[in-house]
Formats: C-alpha cells, structure tokens, sequence
C-alpha cells in the first residue's frame, strides 16, 4: 500500500514540529509517506466563506493528484484540511454535476475514490501494528484528548465513531502509557478560523478549553490539529486575560507524545517549539522495564 | 343453457326522464341467453320485487339482472327476493343506471345507449355467474389476553364479567405492567397502586380468568372463532400448587446484588424474587443466569432448605401447552428508550440524568427512597432539577419523528411532585410545546406553572455536561430572542420517547398483524377501526398499538373487550362467499398451482397457506397453496398476480371479469 | 396518474433554499442549535432566529440577514447540524449568506476584520498555491488596517523557527491562478 | 360525426365506485364516455385485462381506486401500483402509448373529482384519435412477459 501525504500549509510553516514528528514516528516504524507531488493549499475555511466552488475545487485539485499518483490512502494531518478534503470528496462523489463543474475548473478527472485518513487513524492502521517493539517510554500522566469540531462533524465526514465523545486518541494515548481523562470539552470548538481577525473570541473558546482541562488535573492536552494548537497553545497570553488566571498546561500534538512514548529525542519531535514550555511533560516519563 | 331476466327500472322518473328504458328492455330481451326482459316504475318496492320473483318462477330463469340504482344500495334487497324465488342468491345482479348513467347524464341516445352496455356487460357476468354459499364458521367462546398490564387487566375483566373464559399470558413474574410502577397518576394525582392493585387481585381471583405468568405466546395459527395457541411456561423453578408466597426464600438468598427491574436498577433484588410487594400472583421465580445454584453447578439451594412448604423445584423445565381460542387481545404495552440514544445528553453515563420512569419510582413511596427525590449519585436532595421534554421524540435524526404524547404530562406531574416535597428546589422544564390535549390536561399544565411554580422554558437542550459535582444544562429560550440559558442543576430527568415493545415484532409475525415502520401494532383503520387489526378476530389494547396514557389504553382495552364479547355473542359466524379458491384438477395434476407462492407474498391477510397434495400412498405429489376462507376478506390481489391463473376469486373471477369487458365493448 | 407540481414565485428564501438544498421549513424553532452554538454569546440574531427570518419572510428580511454579524461569525463547527432534531444543515445556510452578503455589499462593518482576513489568505492562495503565512500576516495588516495587531505572533513565531519568510510555492501558480480565475469568470466576473 | 372514444374505467368497490356513485346522487354532469367495470380492488385488476379491452377495442382506460393509506384492504392497491410501475415501463418499451391509460385515486368522497376525471380523460382521448395502432402491436409478448413482471 503506498501511503501519500498532504501537509498543508501550516505544517510547512507554523506547525511545522508536527510534520517532523510525524515522520520521525512513522520512520522508527518503517512507514514511509509519499507527499502528493505540487499538492496546493485546501482553502481553509476562508474559501467556504467567500465563495464555495473555489472551496471545492482546491481540495479537488489535490485528491486529482494524488489519484494521478496512484496513491489509495492519503494522510492529512491538519482537521481544517482533512474537513475540506473529506468535504469534498463527500460532495463530489454525492453529486455527479458538481464533480462535472468542479472537474471543468480544475481541468482534472477525478474518482475522488482516494482514503482520507486522520493522524489518529493513520496511527491505528499502519502504527499501531508494529508500535508495541518501539515502545520504550510511559507518558505517566494525564491528558486531556482535545479533538475539536472538525474531526467530530458533520456526521456524514466524522473521523470518530462516537461524535459526542470521541476515543481515537484517547487510545492512542493509552499506548503511550498515558492516562486519558473524561473531560467535557473534547469536542468543543476552539474558534479555528477567527484567530487572527477574533483573537477576543478565540481567547474566550479555548480559555473554556484549557480551563476545564485544568479543573479536571490533566497535565497535557493532546491534539491532532495544528490550528487547535495555535489556539490552545499560542494565544495564552490572550487567554491568560480573558480567564484572568495563568494555567501552564502544555499542549502537544499526538505524533509527538507518541514519539516521546517511543525514545525519540524531544528536539527531534520539536517539543522546544511550542509557547507553553513542554519539560513537565518530557520530566514524567518513565523508562519502562526491559 | 342460462335463462336470463332483466328488469328495467325506472326509478319514478329519476331513470325513465333521461333513458329510455322500453327501448333498452326490449334490446335487452334479444340478447344472446336472455329469456325474459321488462321495465317497471319501482322495481324495489313490494309489487316490483314481487314481479321479479314471479317472473324467476314463471319463465324458470336461471339468473337475474337488476338495471336500476347503484347495487351498493339494493343489491340485497334483490339478491334476498331472488332467493325467495328459489335461485341462489348470487345469480342476481345489478346494471347500475341511476348513478352511473341516468343521473349524470342528459337525456340522448348516447345516454340510452351506456344503460344498455350497463346491461349488457351484467348480463355476460350474470351467465357466468355460480351458487355461492354463506361461510359458517364455529366460535371458540374464550379470549386470549396477551399482555397482563392496565389495558389487558382491564380487557380481561370485561370480557371475564361478561361470562366469557378468558386465557392471559403475561411475561413477567407478575402483571401490572408500567402502571404499577408509578407513583401518583396525572391529572388527578391519585396514587397509582392504591387504583392499580385491586384490579390485580380481581384478575388472580376471578373464576373466569386464567392467568399464566412467566409465560408467552409460542405460536399462533387458525383463524377468528378458532385461533390454535401454543403458550410456553417458563420454568419457574417454584411449584406455584404448594409455594404459599411466605417469602423466606427470598429473604435468606444470598444473591442480592441483582439490579432490580421494578426499581429501574436503582435497588438491587435477590435470585429468587418476586418483583414487588403488592405482586400478583405473589409468588417467586428463580431468575437462573443469576442464581448460584445453575451457574455454580449446584451449589447453595439455600432457598430449597429454607422453603417450609417444599415447593422449590430446580428440575423444572419450560413446558408448553395448547389452547384454542376463538379472539386474541394484544396488550403488550410500551417500552422507553434507553441509555446509549442521547451521548450529548450523557444519559448512561452521569448517574444524576435520569429517565421518567426512574422518577416515578424516587417519588413512589414504595420506591427506593421511600417516596424523597433524591439524587442517585450521593442519596442527596436536588436543588435544582431541569426535566427535559421530547428527549428523543419529534427527532428525525434520531429517528422517532412522532410525539410521544404522554410526556408532557408526567413532566408536568414530575415537576409537580418535586415542588410539593421540596418547596424551596427550583423546577425547570425545557420544551418546544405543550402537548396536554384530555380533559382536565391543560388545567393541569397550568397549575404546575401558575401555583406551583415550575418554570418552563421553550427551548431545547443541546448538551448536559458534569462539572464539580452539577450538571450543566446548556439550553435556550426561544421566546426570549433565543438567549441561551445554562442551568447548574443537581439532577436531570429526561422524558425519553416512548417506543414500541421490543419483541413487539416477532408477536406481531407470530399473530400475522401489521406494524408500522415504529413497531407499533396497525388498526385495521385510523378512525373507524381503531381497536382491530387486519386479521379478523385480533384486537389491539394501550400502549402496544401507539404511545397512551391510562384512560386511553383503558377505554381501548374496553372498545376491543367488546369485540370480542360481540364475537361471541353467536355460536357461529356467517362470512360473504365472497373469498378466494384456489382451482382444482383430476389426478394427475390435482392443480394448476404450481406452488409458486406469489400469492402468499402479497395477500393482505395472510390467508394462503400451502398445502401438500399426496397420491392415496401418501407420497406427496406437490405443494400448492390454498386459502383459509377463514382469513380472506376478497381483496382479489392474490388472483392478479398468480401467473397460471390457478387461484380465482369467487363472485369477480377471471371468466366473469373477461366476460364483462368483453360485452362492454363489443354491442 | 397526474401528479401536479407546484411553482412558487422566486424569493430570497427560495433562492437560498435552491442554492444549498436546504428546506427553511424542516426547522421547527426548537432552538437547539442556539444553545450548542459556540459563539452564541457574541451573534447579534441567535442561530435559530436566522432560519425563523427567512422562515416568516416579513417585509426587509433579506436585507436583515445579509447585514447581521452572526453570518461572519459563525465558524461552521456544525455543533448545530450534528444535534440538529430536524438535520438542517445550518452551516451551510450560513456560508451561503455570507457569500450572498458579499456579493450584494451587505457585510456588517463589524465583520471587516474577518472579512479581510478571508481575503488575504485567498489572496496568498492564490499567488503561491499554499499560504505564506507572513505574506498573509503583511495582506491581513494592510486590508484591516490593524497594524498595530500582534496578528501572528510573528517575532515569537520566527525565533522558534515556525515562519518561513519565503512562501513555499507549488511548481505550476499559474495553474491555481486559472482555476481562481475560472471561477471568478464563471459568477459574472463578482468575487 | 366526431369521434366519440370508447373508454373502460376499471374501479374498487370501496372507493372510486362509491366516488362515482356520490357524483350520481349530487346530479354531477360528465361525459357519456365512459363505462366502470367493477372490481373488489384495484389488486384484483390483472392488466392483461387491460389489454383484452384495447384489443376489444376500447380507446382509452381509467383505472382508479383508493388513495395510497385508504385501501379497504390496507395494501392492495400498493400491489397494484408495483405492478403498474413495471408493467407501463414494459408497455413504454414496445412503444405502447402509456397515455391511453389514466391512473388515478378517487375516494368515496370525490364525486366532483369523478366527474372532472372522465372529463378530462375523454378529452385527451378524443384528441388523440381511435387507437388504431394498438392492432399493429404484438401484445402477445407481454402475456409472456407479465409472468415476470409480476415477479418483480
Ligand atoms: C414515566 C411515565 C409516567 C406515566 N405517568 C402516567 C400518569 O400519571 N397517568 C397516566 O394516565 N399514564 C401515565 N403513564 C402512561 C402509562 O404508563 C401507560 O398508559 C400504561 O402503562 C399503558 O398500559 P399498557 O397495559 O398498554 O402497557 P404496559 O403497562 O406496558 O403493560 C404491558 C404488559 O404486557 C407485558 N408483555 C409485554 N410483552 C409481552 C409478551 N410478548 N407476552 C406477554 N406479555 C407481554 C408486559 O410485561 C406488561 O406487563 C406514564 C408513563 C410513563 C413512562
Ligand atoms: C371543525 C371540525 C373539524 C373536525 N375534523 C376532524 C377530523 O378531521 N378528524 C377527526 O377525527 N375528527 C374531526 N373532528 C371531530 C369530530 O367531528 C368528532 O370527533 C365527532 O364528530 C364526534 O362524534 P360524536 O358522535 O361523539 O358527536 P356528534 O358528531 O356531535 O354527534 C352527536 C349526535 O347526537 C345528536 N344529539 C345531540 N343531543 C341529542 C339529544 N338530546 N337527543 C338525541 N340526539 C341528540 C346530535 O344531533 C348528533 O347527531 C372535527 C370537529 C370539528 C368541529
Ligand atoms: S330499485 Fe333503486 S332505482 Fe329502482 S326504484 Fe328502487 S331505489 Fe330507485
Ligand atoms: S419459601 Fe417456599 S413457600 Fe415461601 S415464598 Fe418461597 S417458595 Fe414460596
Ligand atoms: S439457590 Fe439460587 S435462588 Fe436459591 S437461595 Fe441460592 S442463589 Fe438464591
Ligand atoms: S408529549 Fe410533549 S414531551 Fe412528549 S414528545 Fe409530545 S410534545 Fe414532546
Ligand atoms: S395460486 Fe398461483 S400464485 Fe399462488 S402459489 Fe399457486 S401458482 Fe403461485
Ligand atoms: S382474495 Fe385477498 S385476502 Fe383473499 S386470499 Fe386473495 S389476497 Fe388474500
Ligand atoms: S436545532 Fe434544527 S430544528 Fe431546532 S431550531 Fe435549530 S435548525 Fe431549527
Ligand atoms: S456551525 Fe455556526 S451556527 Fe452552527 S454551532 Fe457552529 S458556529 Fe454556531
């Protein structure tokens, strides 16, 4: 099976110690990704904003080269990109003159037959299976899985089985020898695309977020989505002032405290690059008897 | 060589002023078969019906035509005067003139002309016309009962009274059904088991009435007046002859932790138990998967020491017995819907969000806390308590669109009982409408609001989560410009819809009933058959048919009781020939049928059964089908879609259908 | 058999309801999207008082939904659609008036921060195929006018080596350029 | 002259037959056209004897019976319906014109509606002419056929 992979944006950029802690988890596996050759940008949530065939069509231009590619399963790691991507391909495999209109556009054909899997899935089916030899680390902790909306919703596209109460992660995190937390605001949305134009908004969401975490004595939250981290990890001092108490929770993306689990060196997975230092969570690991 | 009559009637002047009916009498006395042909100013009145039967006399005819009105108004008036003429009575028919001809058209030739094709085309149907004879059918004078709740207590006890035997199965330990699980009763607040409790003893000691609990419906064949039932007696594991109900046994067993049912698992009972104090028949079973005796192999038997009249049988075993009956009632009942069905709501997962019925038994005082409203978490007494209307009903995504018709007024009645023992908590009910549409409801709803201070908002919940110990309501008000309202409260009581039984399904293929898309048991009409199904013979009683409240599932329950009573009310019952054969050959063949079952599939009625055709050997030739006459009401669906033409309907059959056309068409 | 078919007159609601296959009508004004809402606190007209608007069709409705706040905030979480009792998709419903508001020059002057925002980061798309993150930071700056805005942390960012100061292209923007154009040309040259 | 069409109406006892029956009591006027063959339901309507009426020359047929949850007996005319989907496609096939048959619902209640159905009906047909081409067709294969249209 070849496996593709779509970055996305922000993991070539703002996040981008999630890509290389993706890669550095699946190289200790064995797994190599291949990248959709000239994949360009899914739209985000400003294209469905402004103007929603433009928000179709790029995710469609992407899915159209990976088939070119040849590739059955594609990683996307960012939730913004993998709602717009498994959007799209619901969309278009659903309507036959929206897939004509969009092919018109992009001047591509599309099956749109491709696998969009989400880290936490990509970890289930092509990780888990070897994990268990690498595993040298418990994360003794607790942590707070934070999923948000776009891998819960809408139903029809939902990476989860259960949208109210997601466990994908949860699991993962069990492997890493954490302890995942029942918490309320799992799937709560952290205000993703007003970041920068609503910073006051944002700061409002996640502060909700960090908060409840904190009241229910998780030591790290966990997330799958470089956007959620932006929000939960790079604008507390923004929500420092809305909640008008300092909380130091760290957050880390999911490769990462996978990738602690397994020995690999924290710099390696980028942990040095978050806002929020991250020592507390590198500090409780426990080497694991041989 | 048939010898036909026709007779013209002229109907005063309602016929005769636009068909010109010497013209079409004397057509009609030259067609082919015809021996006798004349019009007549009322043919329904004494003289004309007299002359219909003297000319059947006189010119030996062989089969009638009545060319008058419509013969859904006279065709019994005819056929009877053909029988008293000494032909049968199915060699009358009608040519409906009036309506279909006189009445709507004007007076023309091309008026006179549609009367005589009338005429003509019954003519042809008459000649191929055959006796047909009233069905009898014996009635079995004894009524079976499914289902030992209000509404089949209350079936029961008419028919009983009435002088009838009756037969009741009921599944659990003891009947009573949801009612007796309730606390006080809307709109009366009147307390459920004082009302409830008598009418069961009634039931136990009624000399007509044989109760059989712990015990369901195996099989069911035959039809109205003689239903075959095959009822299938757990094993009790108590000989009911000596158990004296003294309840030792269940005091000293030693399995206690078994979550108790009546309580809605917020109690435990024992292995063997009887459900409740006031239960009838008062009785224990051992309830096996959780008795040490069966899963240890043997051990304990503590109940069997301890019993002082000796009646603990381990050995028993299921048994079976056979009865007939002549009318079934099903009153099956209800089901909630559970846990698992509202994750946003975290129903199954916080102890303190809880359903109706569990309410009901925190304010019964034979409940758990003996009649206080406390929190299942900590024992303690809610300050704030927020119920949730149409949890799971009127939801198409969750797929029950329909209301469920009772919540809104146990909500109202729940948030009643919670103010009257704590006047100090605070009640908050979120609903989209009020749906209180019986006599004394809405007065009901009102004083709950105005008196006792509940306080309901319009609006539904999105999402209950826990926090420090409280339940936050995330909710809205939609009459305030949708402002959302978050309530921190101790406990939620959700009104979950009401759905249909769970085995509802399989009794309804065992009874061959219909059941809408919900499982709830179909009428055989929404408004003027409600209480029967669409086999002859089954009645539906409460909340088994569709979500009920009390006075309802009991007037229901009395409405079929006398159907059933009305059943029995002859020793035999008379059906219209009017049904469906299936045709018969010489040996070889003994049928065209070639046991295809097409017909089967889409019979309404569930009327064709198979039958095995075998030479005098007793080796069987082959499978045909053949109609219970019994169950077919004539719809004549099955003749239509066999493909070789073996099944035929009496009265409308393929040769008299064919004929008609072709007289119609060809003058 | 004859089956008869209906036909309205074309209103605002019809159109919306043609555009994204919703039907206004499904909602029964349970309000259960309200309460879930995220960001209910912050709209100027409740979730589901939008669809109730375009449900009563009272005189100036359009202009009252095209002009409101909550269009532009609403962050298409669908926490409403995935509880919705009657499955309408209220997403959908709010990224079609936006895009409406747009068009017809309704924004709310509340939602010119976001509004710019959008754009910028269209208009990086559409130079580079990707976002630039510190070109959409410079575009961001200079169509709010928030210069003074610490919009993306930006000194922090580039000392732990998140922002690339030179945009990652795809191999082919004149290929992402044409399908921008495509579509702007295909709506009658309105974007 | 004008042509004036022959057209069979195949009716339900319960429904349509009562429908035309309540025209007749409220002096409904309508066209002369149209003559009703009776039947316990329109389950019991086999459509080869549809056929055997064009071929016995009718010009035009009605078959009507209860609305979709009023049938007398719950489902047959649900059978009908099915069968009737299948069957006009078939007919469709050959190149039979589907219109010279008018399916309808009309409740014991709808004399008004009767009345407008033979109306209209007689109109259609008498612009259409006398059907002439049903001669031309081999029907014969549909009898064939039917026996797996039925199945379906
Ligand atoms: C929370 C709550 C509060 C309520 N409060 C009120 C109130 O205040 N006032 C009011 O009027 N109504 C009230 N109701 C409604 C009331 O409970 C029902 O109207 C009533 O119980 C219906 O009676 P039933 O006999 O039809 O069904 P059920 O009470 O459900 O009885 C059915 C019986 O059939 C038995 N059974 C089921 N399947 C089989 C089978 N296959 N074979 C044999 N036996 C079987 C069951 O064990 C049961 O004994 C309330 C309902 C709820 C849920
Ligand atoms: C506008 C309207 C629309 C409705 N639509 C529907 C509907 O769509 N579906 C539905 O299910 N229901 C409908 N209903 C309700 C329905 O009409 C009633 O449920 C039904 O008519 C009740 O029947 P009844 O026999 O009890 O009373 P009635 O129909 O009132 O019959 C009572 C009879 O008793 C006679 N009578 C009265 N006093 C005496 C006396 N002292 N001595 C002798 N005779 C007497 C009266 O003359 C009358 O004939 C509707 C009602 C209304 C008002
Ligand atoms: S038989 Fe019918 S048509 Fe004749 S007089 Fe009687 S009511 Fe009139
Ligand atoms: S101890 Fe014996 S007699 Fe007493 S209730 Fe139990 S079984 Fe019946
Ligand atoms: S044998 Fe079973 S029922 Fe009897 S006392 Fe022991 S555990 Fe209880
Ligand atoms: S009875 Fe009331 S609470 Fe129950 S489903 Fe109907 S409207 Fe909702
Ligand atoms: S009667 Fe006809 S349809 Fe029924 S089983 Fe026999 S051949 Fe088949
Ligand atoms: S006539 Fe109707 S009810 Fe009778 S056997 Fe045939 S399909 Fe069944
Ligand atoms: S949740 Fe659905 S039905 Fe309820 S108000 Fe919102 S859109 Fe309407
Ligand atoms: S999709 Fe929009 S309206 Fe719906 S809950 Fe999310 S923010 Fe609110």
């Amino acid at each position: 099976m070849r496996i593709g992979y779509y970055p996305g944006c922000s993991l070539e950029g703002s996040s981008k110690e999630y890509n290389d802690s993706l890669f550095a988890v699946a190289e200790k596996c064995g797994v190599t990704l291949e990248v959709i050759k000239d994949w360009s940008c899914c739209g985000a949530s400003a294209a469905h904003n402004l103007n929603h065939d433009l928000a179709l069509a790029l995710p469609a231009r992407t899915l159209a080269l990976a088939e070119k590619q040849g590739l059955e399963d594609i990683v996307v790691p960012c939730a913004a990109c993998y709602s717009r991507i498994a959007g799209t391909k619901n969309e278009i495999s659903n309507n036959i003159a929206v897939k004509a209109k969009i092919e018109g556009y992009i001047d591509l054909k599309l099956t749109a037959d491709v696998k969009i899997l989400t880290v936490f899935e990509f970890l289930q089916k092509y990780i888990f299976p070897t994990v268990d030899q690498h595993i040298v680390n418990k994360l003794n902790q607790k942590a707070a899985c934070y999923y948000g909306c776009l891998y819960t919703r809408p139903k029809e596209i939902a990476a989860v089985e259960q949208i109210e109460n997601p466990m994908e992660m949860d699991e993962v995190m069990a492997k890493a020898g954490a302890t995942p937390i029942d918490w309320a605001f799992k799937t709560e949305c952290c205000g993703a695309g007003l970041s920068v134009s609503r910073t006051d908004i944002v700061a409002k969401l996640s502060g909700k977020i960090i908060e409840d975490a904190a009241d229910r004595g998780a030591e790290s939250i966990v997330v799958a989505c470089p956007m959620c981290h932006m929000n939960l990890d790079m604008r507390r001092p923004e929500i420092k002032k809305q909640l008008k108490k300092d909380i130091n929770i760290p957050v880390l993306f999911i490769t990462q405290a996978l990738g602690l689990s397994m020995g690999i060196p924290a710099d390696k997975l980028g942990l040095n690059k978050h806002y929020v230092p991250t020592d507390k969570v590198v500090n409780c690991i426990v080497k694991m008897e041989a | 060589m048939a010898r036909i009559g026709v007779f013209i009637c002229h109907c005063g002047e309602n016929i005769s002023a636009t068909v010109d009916v010497a013209k079409v009498a004397e057509k009609a006395g030259k067609l082919s078969g015809v021996a006798f042909s004349v019009d007549y100013k009322y043919m329904c009145s004494d003289p004309g019906q007299t002359l219909i039967i003297e000319a059947i006399k006189e010119h030996k005819l062989t089969g009638i035509v009545v060319a008058a009105c419509s013969p859904r108004m006279h065709e019994g008036t005819f056929r009877k005067a053909a029988e008293k003429a000494g032909i049968n009575p199915y060699f009358c028919e009608m040519a409906n003139i009036r309506e279909h001809v006189s009445w709507v058209h004007p007076k023309s030739d091309a008026t006179t002309q549609k009367a005589l094709d009338i005429v003509r085309t019954m003519v042809a149907k008459v000649k191929k016309n055959a006796a047909l004879f009233p069905i009898k059918v014996p009635v079995t004078k004894t009524a079976l009962v499914i289902g030992g709740g209000i509404a089949g207590i209350q079936a029961a006890l008419d028919i009983a009274n009435a002088g009838h035997q009756v037969i009741m199965v009921e599944k659990k330990p003891s009947i009573g059904g949801h009612m007796s699980q309730l606390s006080e009763t809307f709109p009366t607040l009147d307390c459920s088991q004082c009302i409830m409790t008598p009418r069961m003893v009634e039931v136990a000691q009624h000399p007509n009435i044989t109760l059989h609990t712990y015990a369901e419906v195996e099989s069911v064949s035959g039809f109205v007046g003689n239903f075959d039932v095959k009822i299938k007696m757990k094993a009790k594991s108590v000989d009911y002859k000596k158990c004296t109900g003294c309840g030792a046994c269940w005091q000293k067993c030693p399995s206690k932790k078994i979550p108790d049912e009546f309580n809605e698992g917020m109690g435990f009972r024992t292995a063997i138990y009887s459900p409740f104090p006031q239960a009838v028949p008062n009785k224990p079973v051992i309830d096996r998967p959780n008795c040490t005796y069966f899963t240890k192999g043997g051990k304990c038997g503590l109940c069997k020491k301890v019993c002082p009249a000796d009646a603990i049988n381990y050995d028993a075993v299921d048994e079976f017995i056979d009865v007939k009956v002549g009318a079934i009632i099903t009153a099956t009942g209800f089901d909630l819907k559970h846990a698992d069905f509202f994750p946003e709501y975290g129903y199954g997962k916080f102890k303190d969000v809880i359903d109706g019925m569990q309410f009901e038994r925190l304010a019964s005082a034979s409940g758990p806390t003996a009649g206080e409203i406390r929190r299942p978490s900590d024992g303690k007494v809610p300050e704030k308590i927020v119920f949730v209307a149409c949890a799971g009903s009127r939801d198409k995504a969750k797929g029950i669109e329909y209301c469920s018709k009772i919540c809104c007024m146990y909500t109202a009645k729940h948030a009643m009982l919670y103010k009257h023992k704590n006047h100090e908590g605070k009640a908050y009910v979120f609903y989209m409408d009020i749906r209180a549409a019986g006599k004394d409801y809405d007065e009901f709803v009102r004083r709950a609001i105005e008196e006792d201070e509940v306080q309901y908002i319009r609006g539904r919940v999105s999402r209950i989560y826990e926090k420090n110990g409280k339940l936050i309501v995330k909710g809205v008000d939609t009459l305030m410009n949708g402002e959302p309202v978050d309530i921190e409260a101790d406990m939620v009581v959700l009104a979950t819809a009401v759905v249909a039984n769970i085995e509802a399904e399989s009794l309804a293929q065992k009874l061959h009933i219909s059941y809408n898309k919900h499982k709830f048991f179909a009428e055989a009409h929404p408004k003027l058959k409600p209480v029967e199904t669409n086999t002859a013979g089954i009645m539906l009683a409460g909340a088994c048919q569709s979500a009920k409240d009390i006075p309802e599932s009991v007037s229901q329950a009395s409405a079929s009781a006398s159907k059933a009573i009305g059943l029995f009310s002859s020793n035999e019952l008379t059906r219209e020939p009017i049904v469906a054969v299936v045709n018969r050959q010489a040996p070889p063949n003994f049928t065209s049928c070639t046991g295809c079952l097409l017909c089967q599939e889409v019979c309404p009625y569930h009327a064709i059964e198979t039958e095995d055709i075998k030479d005098r050997g007793g080796n069987l030739i082959k499978r045909a089908a053949r109609v219970n006459a019994g169950l077919c009401q004539g719809c004549g669906t099955c003749v239509a879609m066999c493909r070789n033409k073996s099944i035929d309907l009496q009265g409308f059959s393929n040769d008299q259908m064919l004929s008609e056309v072709m007289a119609l068409l060809n003058a | 058999m004859h089956e008869s078919t209906h036909h309205h007159a074309e209103t605002f609601k019809s159109k919306v309801e043609e555009a994204i296959g919703v039907t206004v009508s499904h909602c029964y004004q349970c309000g259960k999207c309200t309460a879930g809402c995220p960001l209910n606190e912050e709209m100027d007209i409740m979730p589901n008082q939008l669809l109730r608007i375009l449900q009563a069709e009272m005189p100036g409705y359009e202009e009252k939904i095209l002009s409101s706040l909550s269009i532009w905030l609403c962050l298409a979480c669908d926490t409403c659609y995935s509880r919705c009792p009657q499955e309408v998709l209220l997403s959908k419903v709010m990224d079609y008036l936006r895009q409406e508001s747009l068009r017809q020059n309704k924004v709310n002057p509340k939602a010119k921060d976001i509004l710019s925002f959008h754009k910028a980061f269209l208009n990086s798309v559409k130079m580079n195929g990707k976002l630039h993150e510190v070109g959409l930071t410079i575009d961001y700056k200079l169509r709010s006018l928030n210069l003074m805005q610490d919009v993306m942390l930006a000194p922090s960012m580039a000392a732990k080596g998140k922002l690339a100061i030179f945009p990652h292209q795809v191999q082919n923007t004149k290929e992402i350029a044409k399908i921008f154009k495509k579509i702007t040309d295909s709506e009658g040259g309105k974007q | 002259m004008d042509f004036e069409p022959k057209i069979v109406a195949f009716v339900c006892n319960w429904c349509t037959y009562a429908g035309a029956d309540l025209a007749g009591t409220s002096r409904t006027k309508y066209a002369t056209n149209v003559s009703i063959i009776r039947f316990p339901c329109t389950g019991r309507i086999d459509f080869m004897l549809l056929m055997k009426a064009f071929e016995n020359g009718a010009d035009g047929i009605i078959v009507s019976g209860c609305h979709p949850n009023d049938c007398h007996y719950t489902s047959g005319n649900f059978h009908a319906r099915r069968r009737w989907i299948v069957f006009r496609s078939l007919l469709d096939f050959m190149g039979f014109d589907t219109d010279r048959i008018t399916f309808s619902w009309v409740s014991a209640a709808e004399g008004t509606k009767w009345a407008g159905l033979v109306d209209e009906t007689t109109e259609k047909i008498r612009e259409k002419g006398p059907f002439t081409e049903f001669k031309k067709l081999d029907y014969s294969i549909l009898e064939k056929i039917e026996n797996d249209v039925v199945t379906e």
